[in-house]
Formats: C-alpha cells, structure tokens, sequence
C-alpha cells in the first residue's frame, strides 16, 4: 500500500497549464527519486500536492485518505512535509527560531528535543550560527537549516526540493547517507534531485517527468543503467 | 516653576501613547499592514468605554477589559471581512483596504454618534508632590500600559504562538508548509493590535474628552512613536510614546507651544535619518 | 527619446479619455458640470504625479500633499502680497515645490520602504505645524485673496474658466509625461529601483540620483496645481493645505486605478472622485455617503487588488501594449 | 389667481468631519424656521405670489475640497435662488466667491472672520458678531469685577478663527491698559493641556482668555480644574455656552463664554421698543419652545444663527415684495431691526460690506452646584440674568 | 592585472567570514573560487562589487582603487556579477531586466541599442522565448541564467558569477559551460564559484580554495584537487573525490 498516492493530477499558474495528469505513488520506507528536464514541472507537482498551488483535476491520498482539498498545514499536521526549493526560511528569525516553528505540527512536540539533537549533530555549522538570523547565512546554510526544519517536523513523509542545490560536495555525500540513515528509521522521502545521478544512486525507485507528465519509471537500478533512458531523459 | 512638572505630565501622557501605538507597531510590524483604522478603533474603544460607564454604569476599569475582548472580536472580523483577501496581493492593497474601513467605521460613527464630544465622567482624585500633581487616572493608565507591554512583549518572544505570529509574517507559504495554520494566525494578530488600539482608546477615555474623530490625533502620534521605538517593538513603541509625551511637556518648558509641532516632526524626520531603525533599532 | 514612441496607440487612448472628459463641460458650458470634473482633473494631476514616485520608483509616500500645500503658499503669497500675476505665481509653486523636493530627497530617499512613508508624513506636518507659526504667510489665519484680483482676469466667471483649461491643459500634459518617462532609459531606471533596490545599484542604476528626480518630478506639477486650486478657492490656511487625509486618499486613487501604469492613476482619479461626487450629490445616499463610499471601495480592494488596470494587464496580457 | 412658487435655499451642511455638531445644529436651526414660514402658508409677494421654501443640501464633509464644486451645483444646477454659508470662516471664503460670480446673496451665519467681508463681496451678509468683537466683552466683565485685575494670558487654538478672535482681544487688552503676560497658541489637535497648564500657573495670570472649539475647551477646562490651577477669571470661546459643558460637572463651575444667542436672554417687542427699532420673527422664549419641540435638545446659538439666517431672508423678501435679487440686496443693505437673536444691521461700506455691526455677544457662566449647573448671562449689563461668580472657587 | 584583492578581511560582529585574503587576476582568464558551505566566498564577491565594504585591505580594478566605493560605481566600470540567491525585478518582463543591465552597465547603453543587446544574450543564454514573461514568473533555472543574462548584457570586463550551475540537469551544465567558455573568448575575465565539481575543474584556469575565510589552496585545477587540505576541507576522503571528478571524463560537450 503506497502511503502517498498522486493521481492523475493537473495543475498550472494562471491560464499556464504546466502539470497534465501525472500519477506517482510513494512505497512507505521507501526513498522514490522524481528527476526531468529544467521546467518539467517538478516543482510545480510539489506544490499542488502541498495545496500551494490549487489543482486544476486529479487527487491527492495520504495514508488512504483523499486530502487534496486540505489545506498546506492540515497536510504538514498529518506528517506530509516538504523542504520548497529556494528554502523559504523565516528570513528575519535566528536558526533556532527557524528551527523551532519547523516543530510546529502537534506530531513533533514530542520528539522535539531529541529532533533538536539531531538536527544539530546533522549539521554542526547550524549549531555554531544559531543565533543568527537566517537571512544572512550563506547560500549553503541556509539549505542546511531548511533541511534541518523539515526533519524537525517529525514528518512521515518528507520531500525535498533539490537537495543538494549549493551544498559543497563533502557535505552531499553526507547528506545522502544521513537520508539513508532516516530511511532506515522508517521515514519514506521523496527527493527532487538535478544531481540525477547521486539521487538515482541513493533511491529505490524513480519516476522521470517530461512536460508535465509521468513519462517513465521503475526501480532505480534499472533506470540508472539503461542507456536508453540516461541519454534521452537524464542528459547523461 | 519646576521643570518637574513639566516632565511628569510629559512622562505621564507618553505612557499611553505608548500603548495607543502598540497596535499599529504590532500590526505593521508583524503583519506588514499599515492599519489606517487604526485612529477610528481607538475612538470605538472610547465609545465601547462610554456607554459600558454611562449606560451601565460598569466601573471604567472593568469596562476596559470588556472593551479589550470586544477589540479582540472586532479585529477579527475585520481581519476577515476585510483584510484577509488582500493579505498576500502585492504593494499596498492591504492600506487601502484598511482606509475603506477607516471610511466605513467614521462614516457609520458620525451618523450614530454625531462629533459631539463626550465625557466619561470618572475621578480617582490626584495627589501633590512637590511641584507636581498628579492625577490618578492618568497613573492608572500609565501602570496599565507597562502591563500591557510586558505582556505583549512576552507574547511575541516568548510563547511558541508569538513566534508563530512572527513566522507567518516573515514568511506565510513556509509558515503553512511547516504546519502552522497562518490564516487564524493572522487573524489573531490583527485580533490583537486592534485590541490593543481599543484599550488606548478606553484608557484615554477615562481623562479627555472625544468625538469619533478623536482617533485620528492618536494615529498620527502612533506613527511617529513606531519610528522612535523601531516598527514591530512593542518595548519600543513604549518608549517612543514617552520620548514623545517627554518633548510634549517639555518644549513649551522652553518655547511658545504652537512650536511644539514643529520641533516634534522635525526631530522626527532627524532622528528617522540617523537611526532608520528606530532608536531601540526595530525588532521584526 | 525616440518618437516612434509616442506613437503607441496606449498612450493616445489615454490622453484622448482625459481630453474627452475635460471637453464636455466645454462643450456643455455647463459650469456645475466644469466644477466637477475640475475636481476630478486636479485629482489626476496629483495622482499621475505621485505615481512616478509611487508607480514607478516604489517610494510610497503618505505626505505627497504638502508640495500641493507649499506650492499653494508660495503661489497666493506672491499673488497676495506681492502683486504677482498667475501665470509667474504657478511657475513659481511649482519651481518651490520642486526645490523643496530636492532639498528633501537627498536626505529622506535613503529611507526605505515604510520608513521613507513615515519620513513624508513628519514633513508634511512639520511644514504645516511651521506655516501656522510662520507670519509672512499669515500665520493660522493663512492668506485670503480679494474679489477684485479674478478682474484681471476677465472676472469671476471668466477666471474659473481660464483656471480649468489650465488644469486640463496640466493633466493632459502630465500624463504624457509620465509616459514619456515610463518608456525612457530614467524610467526603467526607475522601475529596477522599485523592483530591487539592490539589486538595480549592483546593474548600475544611480539610484539616488535617478530617486530625487523622480522625487522632483512627482513634486512640481502638484506645486503649480497648488496655486491654481487656492487661487480659485480665493484662500488657504494650513489644515487645508496640508491634509494628510488628501494625501492618503492619493494614494488610494493610484492603487485603485493600477499601480505604475500611466492610464491607471488617472482612471482612478475620475474612478475616485466621481464615486465620491455622486455618492455625495445622490439623494439616496447623501446623508450616509462616507460609509457607503468605504463599502464601494473596500469591495473594489477586494475583488480587483491590482488596480483596474493592473488587473485588466493581467487579465488579457494581450492588451498590455496599449495599456502601458 | 394667486401664484405659487417655491423658493429654493442651498448650502452644505458638514454632515461628517470636525463641524459635524455646529453644523447641524445651525442646518436645524434653518430647518425650523423653513417648516414655520411653509406651515404658516409662505409669503405672499407684492404680485400676489405665494412663495413657500425649500432647501438643497450636501455633505461638504469639514473641508473646502469640494465646496465649490458644491456651491456651483447648488447655484447652477439646483437653481437654489438664495444661498446660506456653509459652517466655518474659510468654507464661507470658498462659497462666497461662487456666490457672488452667480449673483446669488448668501446669508453666513457660523462664519465669524471679519475678513470674508472685506474681500469685496456684495452679496455677503454675516448673522455673527464678528471675530474681532467676540471676546472683548468679556475684558469689559473683568474689568467691572475687579479692577485690580491686572495680567491676562489669552491662549487660543492656533487656526483662523480662535486666532483672528485672540489678535483683536489683545489688541483691546493692551488698548485697555492690561499687561498680556502669557499670548500662546496651541495646535488644533491637542488633547493634552497639561505642559500648557504649567506654563499659564508659572506665569500667574489674573485671568485667562482665549480657548477655541468645544473639545479643546472643554478638555482645557477640565485638566485646568483637575490640575486645581484656578485662576480668578477664565473665559473660553464656543465651549461653556454649550449645554453639554456642564457634563465636565465642578470644573465647568465659573467659566465664562462668549454667546452669539442665550434661550435666557428675553428678547422680544419690548426690548425694540426700548431700543427704538423694529422688532421682527418669534420671540427668544417661542424660538427657545418650538426648537425644544423640534429637536429635543436645548437650543445652542449655532441653532439660533441658522433660524435667524432664514427669518433675514424671509423679512427681506416681505419688504422688497418680491424675489427680485437686487431688491432683496437693497432690503438687507437697509435692514436694522431687532430679533430674538439680537439686532441686526450690515456693514455697507464698499470695505467691509455686509459685516456684522449691529450685533453684539452675551457672556454666559456656569454657576450653582456641581451637580445642578446653571448657566447665567453675566453681561453686557441689560442682559445680565445673575451676578457674575468672582473670582472663580470664591475667596 | 584586472583584479588585485589584497588583504581583505570582512568581519560581520565578531564573525570573521574573510582574514586577509590575496590574490590577483589576470585578464582574460577564468578562476573558480570552490570552499566548503560559509567559507565566505560569496562574501568575497560582495566586497569585490561594493556591497561590503572591507575592515581591511583593498580591492584594485583595472589599476582604480575600487575599496569602499559604491556597486553602481563600480558596475559602471564594467564589473557584473549574478547572485547566488536570485534577485529577479519581478514585475519587469525577463527582456526589461535584461535592457536594465544593458543600459546601466559599462556601456551606458541607450535604450534602443539595449534592446538589441538584450535580444542577443537572451538568445545566447535561451531565454529567447520567455522575453515577454515577467521575471517573476520563471523557475528557479530559469531565474539562474537571467542573472547571467543581465550581467552578460552590461559587457562587462570582468564577470562574477555565483553557482550560475547550482540546479541543472547535467546537459544544462553542459550547455552552461559552453556559454562561459564563449563569454571568456570575447575577452571577458570571469570569477566563478561552484560547487558542481567537474564543471569547475573543466573551466578554470585557476582555482582559489576558501575555508573559513582564508585561503587555503591556489593553483591550477590539478594542483588543487590533490591538495590534502582541499580534499579534506572540502571534497571529502580521497575516495569520493576521485568518484566526484571522474565523471568530467565522459562529460565534455555532450549535448542534446
Ligand atoms: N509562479 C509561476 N507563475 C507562472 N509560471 C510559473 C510559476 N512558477 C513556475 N512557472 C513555470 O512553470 C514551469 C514549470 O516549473 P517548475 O518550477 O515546476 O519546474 P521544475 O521541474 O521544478 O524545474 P527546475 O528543475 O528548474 O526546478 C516553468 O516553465 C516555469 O516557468
Ligand atoms: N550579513 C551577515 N551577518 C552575519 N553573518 C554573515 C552575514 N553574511 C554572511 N555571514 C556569514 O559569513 C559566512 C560566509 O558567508 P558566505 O555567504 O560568504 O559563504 P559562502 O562561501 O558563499 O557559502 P555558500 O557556499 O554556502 O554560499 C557564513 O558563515 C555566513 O553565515
Ligand atoms: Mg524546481
Ligand atoms: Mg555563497
């Protein structure tokens, strides 16, 4: 049973119709990767299935229930949470307080200090900039502390929007093993990666998104090694 | 004469425009929304004041918090009436929608209540020291705003809902993905600040005279006093109010009082270019 | 400038809207019907004005009105106490409200955002608060003219007149201006600036060079109009030339007719005022027309947040070309 | 056949903004005396015309914007035949000259300035005594109470009128021998006295005069009294002779003001005789009642100024018989009569034309108890209903 | 010498995000500035261009004393830069935000030759067909080389771009690079960091290696990629940093 299931979802900005029927289930305890071209409409997919962007058609199911007319904080209260691209801080709060409202859903209160621990064992460098407002961090850091706020969040299943965008390649390697690590502790992630290669490396499963639709997908493995695929969709 | 007295009753008026600029600093600087209501609900809260003192006879200071939940209520309808629509559309749609609502409120008010000014008719006597009297009233409201500031205070910084109050401001789409539901958020914040302008506005009935235009007065200060303390510091605007009730008392000490204006936003446009942030430096 | 330019058939609709509205009571004689849409082409001097620093730079100001007030001042002082004769008076309104400008842009510019809002309002009332003091322009009394002035001009009747063509010649000429400024290098200047500041500064905008012109270009036309309202109102005392209220509702008059485009400001200036007018001249609505008109207007704010224009731009992209 | 027509009288009425109170209270004032002249059958016109009244009005919101956009509607549109002032010195300055470009005679009441009328206006007539003798009277009252009395402090509001009334009483106290030691403005918004209040005890001050509008005054008033600095003689402009000054209870006890009109005043046919001129229109007392009966509320002189700007027009157009402008501009040039408002006559000096001169103030203060208040006419001396309270607090 | 940074530092309180940093420039070359997340290279391009001004050393352009002066002062000399968190004018058309860099750059273009400068990079970059839409609009990629675009339109004499790769796909990188290999053919210097390794090794000339603010290696890519400090500062172990520079083999120019 897929704890996330998307289906046949449409959706666009305006009169721009940019999503077209995809479909994509996510196997829980699973990392599935979702990679495609720039402007694919990978982004795009993220925010309608956070309700950000309102869908034009299709549904949403969340550990079986249809919650495509939830609200974006009714579905991060049930443990559905995405890390946006362009990392969407609280520019203006300090690191920890960033950190803080990433607690924000009931789920996470319990383990908050625990998720604290770990957040900073995760990444060092947010502990030593805590006081500092997000809005001054370098461009890495501030990936850093918007992944680090979406694991506070307790989630039961965490996307990311371009992961390693920005990050020094010491600290992708890291990261990816680190996801590893949540994996095994039952988190199910989805990752929207351009750094196909490394994502396809590290998930179980992948789906390929062409002009707003599911073109492809299969188990990683079997994408990564066809050649078909790599030059046709993956621009390898 | 004593320069003391002139700075006691400066120091004493500059508490509650401290407290009647607390709701602007809170709404525009948590929020981002210039509340151009914000004069017409310090003179509701006068007249809520009023009638709970002449109709029902209810002792000012109960009616003063009587008059803080009715501000709570009415900011949220507001909120949502009028506000919530436009939070996120771009430049200044929320300070027009506040202006209609400014219109609307002073437009009803007239007809309602006329401008005639009203009184509330309420003494707690006045004591001499030295040079200096002291009325009991004004010392009241003087007490009451510290307490309010300190709790507002606490409120923003200290209590997970204040910083979720800060974190939809700073960013609503990410406040929303990290589970907090920012339209009740807002709402409460609006809620508040206007609480906040409805109880300046009873306390202020408790010792002048006031017509529904009498806001407006009130406005104009606020404004000054957000810059003083730095927009969004409640801490601030407290400060500010007494910077400002401080120059009102003591420029006439020194120079016919019809200068006073001029002195008071002169210093304000100086002291706005040297310290932009205001004088505490603006909390957000 | 190119003059290819000027013939973007956006900019003719607009100037021949406004020409049309300025010639009905021309054609009409009617002179309730010139007073009415006096006021409202005074509105779309003021609003075009205050767009180019609004619109265009992003500066919102909340004081615009104390260079109508200035202008006005400096204009019936000459006039009054002076002997001046109109045409040398709106000049020098004008050119008053310009300098003050100048002055004030190099120091209140540096201000950003609502900080720069709040710096406008601390001049308008320090300007006020100083003009009560200030003797030479009458102090609180302010200055009133003599019946007998509007003489030279052909009487009364004929100075009324001669002070709408005036304002419509003003409008007219303001909207091609802040056409031609919206399409010229200055311009897009301008709108970087609006956009980000910094960012404009790090592409080598000279930002505050190019904010103080439009900061003076925004406060002449409102100092010449200035003169002529006063002059027609026969006199001026600080509360009324300094309402910040006015100012305000200036800004409500830009936003509602769409923010930064050149049509906009105007339309919502005749959207404005005429509302108002009606509302206030309607039997119906008359004795509650504040209220009302705050209705009207918030549910405008609310389904069309853009502006009118904004909103139509958006709509039908298309049409963009002949809506600048 | 007798003909009938109606005669249309147009102004604005302030129904919202800072006039909003006085303006009322003088648009019921012409109301009652527009539905008395109707319900009496009109006038009939020398032709045998039956001419009744009615009215067109609009909102001029407290300020000039629009007023003469207003007016030239009301005078072009409206076809209103008379014009009434709007309330307020400088709205009276916008309307006069779209009055007098129509040709249209415009009675102002509420419009105290002496300067509209020296602007070259003909058509202009004030009801008010004008700003230059409001407050003198009350130098003329100090100085029968107490000669001693030798420092003033006139503190005023810092706009037009309560300015243009504190030059012309300082100019008079100097002229008087006074020594001013205190001539102060303060800002139209101010609610807050107390530095003010300061200043006025350091200078120590026989009497204080001056104030401004009614909320001004009256928070004036009240600070002065809780502040418990009592000087022996206060009087303050507009403020005290409303009837609801007496809401500030104790600390309106003694103050003084200067009234257009006072319900207590008894003018009426006797008082013409004495005074060897005509007496015209209701008594003070039938005014008083039938406004009572209209209203509900007491009667304030902003009330009575708008009655009495109707009753003139209507004893212009009785004796010009006719409607005829130029006829009725002659009547009202001629006029010196006595009405329950005081007497009457303009100005017709091609200087000053149709300033107020006949006209003169009352001076009222509030005296008895704290909680039963009564309001007294002090002076001038005919008009004296009780002896002034001095100094205030008694010695 | 185009450039010559000597002994700056950059302190925000009591962080020191740069300590004396050194280094020179010659025209016409490419230099990658790589070091680990917050080591202060975005820093170091912002007191280049003028958004900082240094606590100490100074920055000499093309032999002007550029330290302390202002960015659009020192655009106007002919230094552009992209920014690493894209700052798009939103409601301008991605063709006006191209003209403003045109117009207000070295060239102090007017608007008429703008255009045609802008239709030309937008064409070089691929935004041709997004010229009408507002900037706000695009997506993220999209953003990233509308920064490029705009800096590429003021023709500047040296070029600084901020991750312009972070987010493509690797044929994006690809074409990317194409692009900044023709920009440094017209005689353009270009200072860039990445973090996207093959990219940065397969352009360079040199690199400037950044860790907590100091430099700690400089050279040519070889050089530095062997350099122990670099690989433990910032590749990782040795392992992965060889497993991270080799794909560059298969990469050049495999476009679709
Ligand atoms: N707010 C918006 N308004 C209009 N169009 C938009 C908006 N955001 C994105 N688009 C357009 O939608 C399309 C899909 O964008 P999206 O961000 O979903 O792509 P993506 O697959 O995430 O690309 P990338 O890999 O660059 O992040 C793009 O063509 C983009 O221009
Ligand atoms: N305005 C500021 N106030 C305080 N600290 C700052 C400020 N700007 C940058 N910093 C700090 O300075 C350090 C260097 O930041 P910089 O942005 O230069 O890093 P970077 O090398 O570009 O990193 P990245 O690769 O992550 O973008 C960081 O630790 C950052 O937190
Ligand atoms: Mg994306
Ligand atoms: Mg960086």
């Amino acid at each position: 049973m897929a704890i996330l299931e998307i289906n046949d979802i449409s959706s666009g900005y305006g009169e721009v119709q940019i999503l077209w029927g995809a479909t994509l289930a996510l196997e829980p305890g699973k990392i599935t990767s979702l990679v495609g071209a720039n402007g694919a409409g990978k982004t795009t997919m993220l925010r309608t299935v956070m309700g950000l962007v309102k869908p034009k058609g299709g549904t949403v199911t969340f550990e079986g229930k249809n919650v495509s007319q939830l609200s974006a904080h009714a579905k991060a209260e049930m443990g559905l949470v995405l890390v946006p691209e362009g990392r969407q801080l609280f520019s203006e709060m300090t690191v920890e307080e960033n950190l803080e409202m990433g607690a924000a859903p009931k789920r996470a209160k319990a383990r908050f200090d625990a998720n604290f621990k770990r957040v900073y064992e995760i990444f060092p460098r947010l502990q030593e900039r805590r006081r500092q407002k997000a809005r001054t961090l370098s461009g890495g850091e501030q990936q850093m502390l918007a992944v680090a706020r979406g694991i506070m969040a307790e989630p039961k299943v965490l996307m990311i929007d371009e992961l390693s965008l920005g990050l020094a390649p010491v600290l992708v390697l890291d990261l990816f093993h680190t996801l590893q690590k949540l994996k095994s502790e039952g988190l199910t992630l989805l990752l929207v990666e351009q750094n196909v290669q490394m994502a396809l490396a590290v998930s179980d499963y992948g789906y390929v998104l062409a002009h707003g639709k599911v073109d492809l997908h299969g188990p990683s493995r079997k994408l990564i090694n066809d050649t078909h695929i790599r030059s046709a969709y993956l621009g390898m | 004469m004593d320069i003391l007295a002139f700075l006691t009753d400066g120091l004493l008026i500059g508490f509650v425009y401290g407290i009647a600029a607390m709701g602007l600093t809170l709404i525009w600087g948590v929020m981002n929304v210039i509340n151009l209501s914000h004069g017409s609900i310090i003179a509701l809260g006068m007249f809520a004041l009023y009638f709970l003192f002449v109709s029902l006879g209810i002792n000012p200071y109960i009616g003063v918090v009587i008059v803080a939940v009715l501000g709570l209520l009415l900011g949220m309808i507001i909120y949502a009436v009028a506000i919530h629509r436009v939070i996120n559309a771009p430049h200044l749609s929320t300070l027009l929608a506040t202006f209609a609502v400014n219109m609307i409120i002073i437009g009803l008010g007239t007809t309602a209540f006329s401008t005639s000014p009203r009184n509330v008719d309420f003494s707690l006597g006045s004591a001499t020291v030295g040079p200096v009297t002291l009325l009991g009233t004004r010392v009241v409201a003087a007490l009451a705003s510290v307490l309010i500031t300190a709790a507002l205070y606490f409120f923003l910084y200290r209590t997970t809902l204040g910083k979720y109050v800060r974190a939809v401001t700073d960013n609503r789409a990410a406040a929303e993905l990290m589970g907090i539901p920012s339209a009740r958020v807002l709402a409460l914040s609006f809620g508040l600040g206007t609480m906040l302008a409805a109880v300046a506005g009873g306390l202020i009935a408790t010792f002048f005279p006031f017509t529904i235009l009498s806001g407006g007065t009130y406005e104009l200060k606020s404004f000054v006093i957000c810059v003083l303390g730095g927009v969004g510091n409640p801490l601030g605007a407290l400060f500010g109010g007494l910077i400002l009730g401080t120059f009102e008392g003591i420029i006439p000490y020194f120079l016919p009082t019809s200068w006073v204006p001029v002195i008071e936003f002169i210093l304000f446009v100086v002291i706005l270019l040297v310290r932009p942030t205001g004088l505490l430096g603006a909390k957000k | 400038m190119s003059l290819t330019k000027l013939r973007n058939p956006g900019l003719w609709i607009t100037v021949i809207a406004v020409l049309l509205l300025g010639l009905w009571p021309i054609v009409t004689q009617r002179a309730s019907t010139r007073e009415e849409i006096f006021t409202v082409l005074l509105s779309v001097v003021l609003a075009s004005s205050l767009n180019i620093l609004l619109g265009y730079t992003g500066y919102v100001s909340f004081g615009h009105i104390v260079f109508f007030g200035l202008g006005g001042y400096v204009g019936l002082y000459l006039i009054i106490v002076q002997g001046w004769s109109l045409w040398p008076a709106m000049a020098a309104g004008g050119l008053a409200a310009g300098l003050l400008a100048l002055l004030l842009g190099q120091a209140i510019l540096r201000l950003r955002g609502s900080y720069f809002a709040l710096a406008t309002i601390g001049i308008n009332e320090a300007m006020r608060a100083f003009i009560n003091n200030f003797e030479p322009f009458g102090g609180p009394t302010g200055l009133s003219l003599n019946f007998q002035t509007y003489n030279a001009y052909g009487g009364a009747a004929n100075a009324l007149w001669l002070i709408y063509y005036i304002v419509l010649i003003l409008a007219l000429f303001n909207i091609v201006l802040s056409y031609v400024v919206k399409t010229s290098k200055f311009g897009l200047g301008l709108m970087a600036i609006r956009e980000d500041e910094d960012a404009a500064e790090v592409m080598g905008v000279i930002t505050p060079r190019s904010k103080t012109w439009a900061y003076v270009l925004s406060a002449i036309l409102p100092g010449v109009v200035g003169v002529l309202f006063f002059f027609k109102n026969g006199n001026i005392e600080p509360p009324q030339a300094f309402r910040l209220h006015m100012s305000i509702e200036l800004l409500v008059m830009v936003m509602l007719g769409g923010f930064g485009t050149v049509f906009g400001p105007a339309l919502g200036a005749v959207g404005y005022q005429r509302l108002r007018g009606l509302l206030l001249t309607s039997d119906l609505f008359k004795n509650i027309q504040l209220a009302v008109a705050g209705l009207l207007l918030l549910l405008i704010i609310l389904f069309i947040p853009a502006g009118a224009v904004g909103w139509i731009r958006r709509r039908f992209p298309i049409l963009r070309r002949y809506l600048p | 056949a007798a003909q009938e027509q109606t005669v249309v009288i147009g102004f604005t009425a302030s129904q919202t903004g800072k006039y909003n109170v006085e303006s009322t209270r003088q648009i019921n004032g012409l109301n009652l005396w527009l539905n008395q002249v109707n319900d009496a059958g009109g006038i009939t016109l020398s032709d045998g015309t039956v001419v009744t009244f009615s009215t067109v009005f609009y909102d001029d919101e407290s300020n000039t914007d629009r007023v003469q956009e207003l007016y030239t509607r009301l005078a072009t549109e409206d076809n209103a035949d008379f014009l009434i002032s709007p309330y307020s010195s400088g709205l009276t300055d916008a309307s006069a000259i779209i009055a007098e470009q129509y040709g249209k005679i415009m009675i102002t009441t509420g419009a105290a300035s002496d300067s509209t009328y020296t602007k070259g206006y003909s058509l202009v007539f004030q009801t008010y005594t004008p700003a230059s003798r409001y407050l003198t009277g009350a130098l003329d009252l100090l100085a029968s109470l107490d000669e001693s009395a030798q420092r003033i402090a006139i503190v005023h509001e810092n706009d037009k009128f309560s300015t243009d009334v504190s030059t012309a009483l300082n100019d008079y106290a100097l002229e008087l021998g006074y020594e001013v030691v205190l001539f102060e403005g303060y800002d139209s918004g101010a609610t807050d006295f107390a530095p003010f209040i300061n200043k006025i005890q350091e200078a120590a001050p026989d009497a204080v005069l001056g104030g401004g509008h009614f909320q001004d005054g009256s928070t004036f008033a009240r600070q002065l009294f809780e502040k418990t600095v009592t000087p022996a003689f206060v009087a303050l402009l507009v403020a005290p002779p409303e009837p609801s000054f007496s809401e500030l209870g104790e600390a309106a006890l003694g103050i003084v003001g200067p009234s257009q009109w006072e319900p207590l005043a008894q003018i009426d046919a006797s008082a013409a005789e004495a005074a060897g001129v005509d007496f015209y229109g209701p008594s003070s007392a039938d005014f008083h009642d039938a406004y009572m009966e209209a209203f509900g509320e007491e009667p304030s002189y902003h009330a009575a100024g708008g009655y009495v700007s109707g009753l003139l027009l209507q004893k212009a157009i009785e004796d010009a018989g006719s409607i005829d402008t130029q006829a009725i501009k002659e009547q009202l040039d001629a006029m010196n009569l006595l009405t329950f408002f005081g007497r009457i006559q303009f100005d017709t000096t091609p200087e000053a034309h149709g300033l107020q001169i006949g006209h003169s103030m009352m001076y009222v203060q509030w005296q008895g108890m704290a909680d039963a208040l009564d309001k007294q006419i002090v002076w001038p001396p005919e008009a004296v209903t009780a002896d002034a309270l001095y100094p205030i607090g008694g010695e | 010498m185009i450039l010559q940074v000597s002994g700056v530092s950059k302190w925000f309180g009591g962080l020191k995000a740069l300590t004396d940093v050194t280094f020179s420039l010659q025209e016409g070359q490419i230099l990658g500035l790589i070091g680990p997340n917050g080591a202060g290279k975005t820093t170091l391009f912002n007191v280049i261009n003028g958004v900082y001004k240094p606590n100490e050393g100074t920055v000499t352009f093309r032999d002007v004393d550029i330290t302390g002066l202002k960015t659009y002062e020192i655009a106007r000399m002919g230094l552009a830069r992209s920014h690493q968190i894209v700052r798009p004018l939103n409601d301008l058309s991605v063709r006006d935000n191209v003209i403003v860099g045109a117009c207000f750059g070295r060239e102090n273009n007017a608007l008429a030759s703008a255009g045609t400068i802008a239709d030309e990079v937008m064409e070089f970059v691929g935004l041709a067909k997004r010229a009408d839409q507002l900037a706000g609009s695009l997506n993220i990629g999209q953003k990233k080389r509308l920064e490029m675009a705009r800096a590429l339109a003021a023709r500047p004499y040296l070029l600084l771009l901020d991750e312009v790769l972070a987010g493509l796909n690797p044929s994006e990188i690809a074409m990317m690079i194409d692009i900044v290999m023709k920009i440094r053919e017209r005689g353009t210097t270009i200072i860039m960091i990445e973090h996207v390794m093959q990219a940065v090794m397969s352009v360079s000339d040199q690199v400037l290696v950044l860790d907590f603010g100091k430099p700690i290696a400089f050279g040519t890519p070889a050089e530095v990629a062997n350099d122990a400090r670099v690989v433990e500062a910032y590749l990782g172990d040795p392992s992965l940093a060889a497993q991270l520079l080799a794909p560059s083999s298969d990469q050049p120019e495999q476009d679709d």
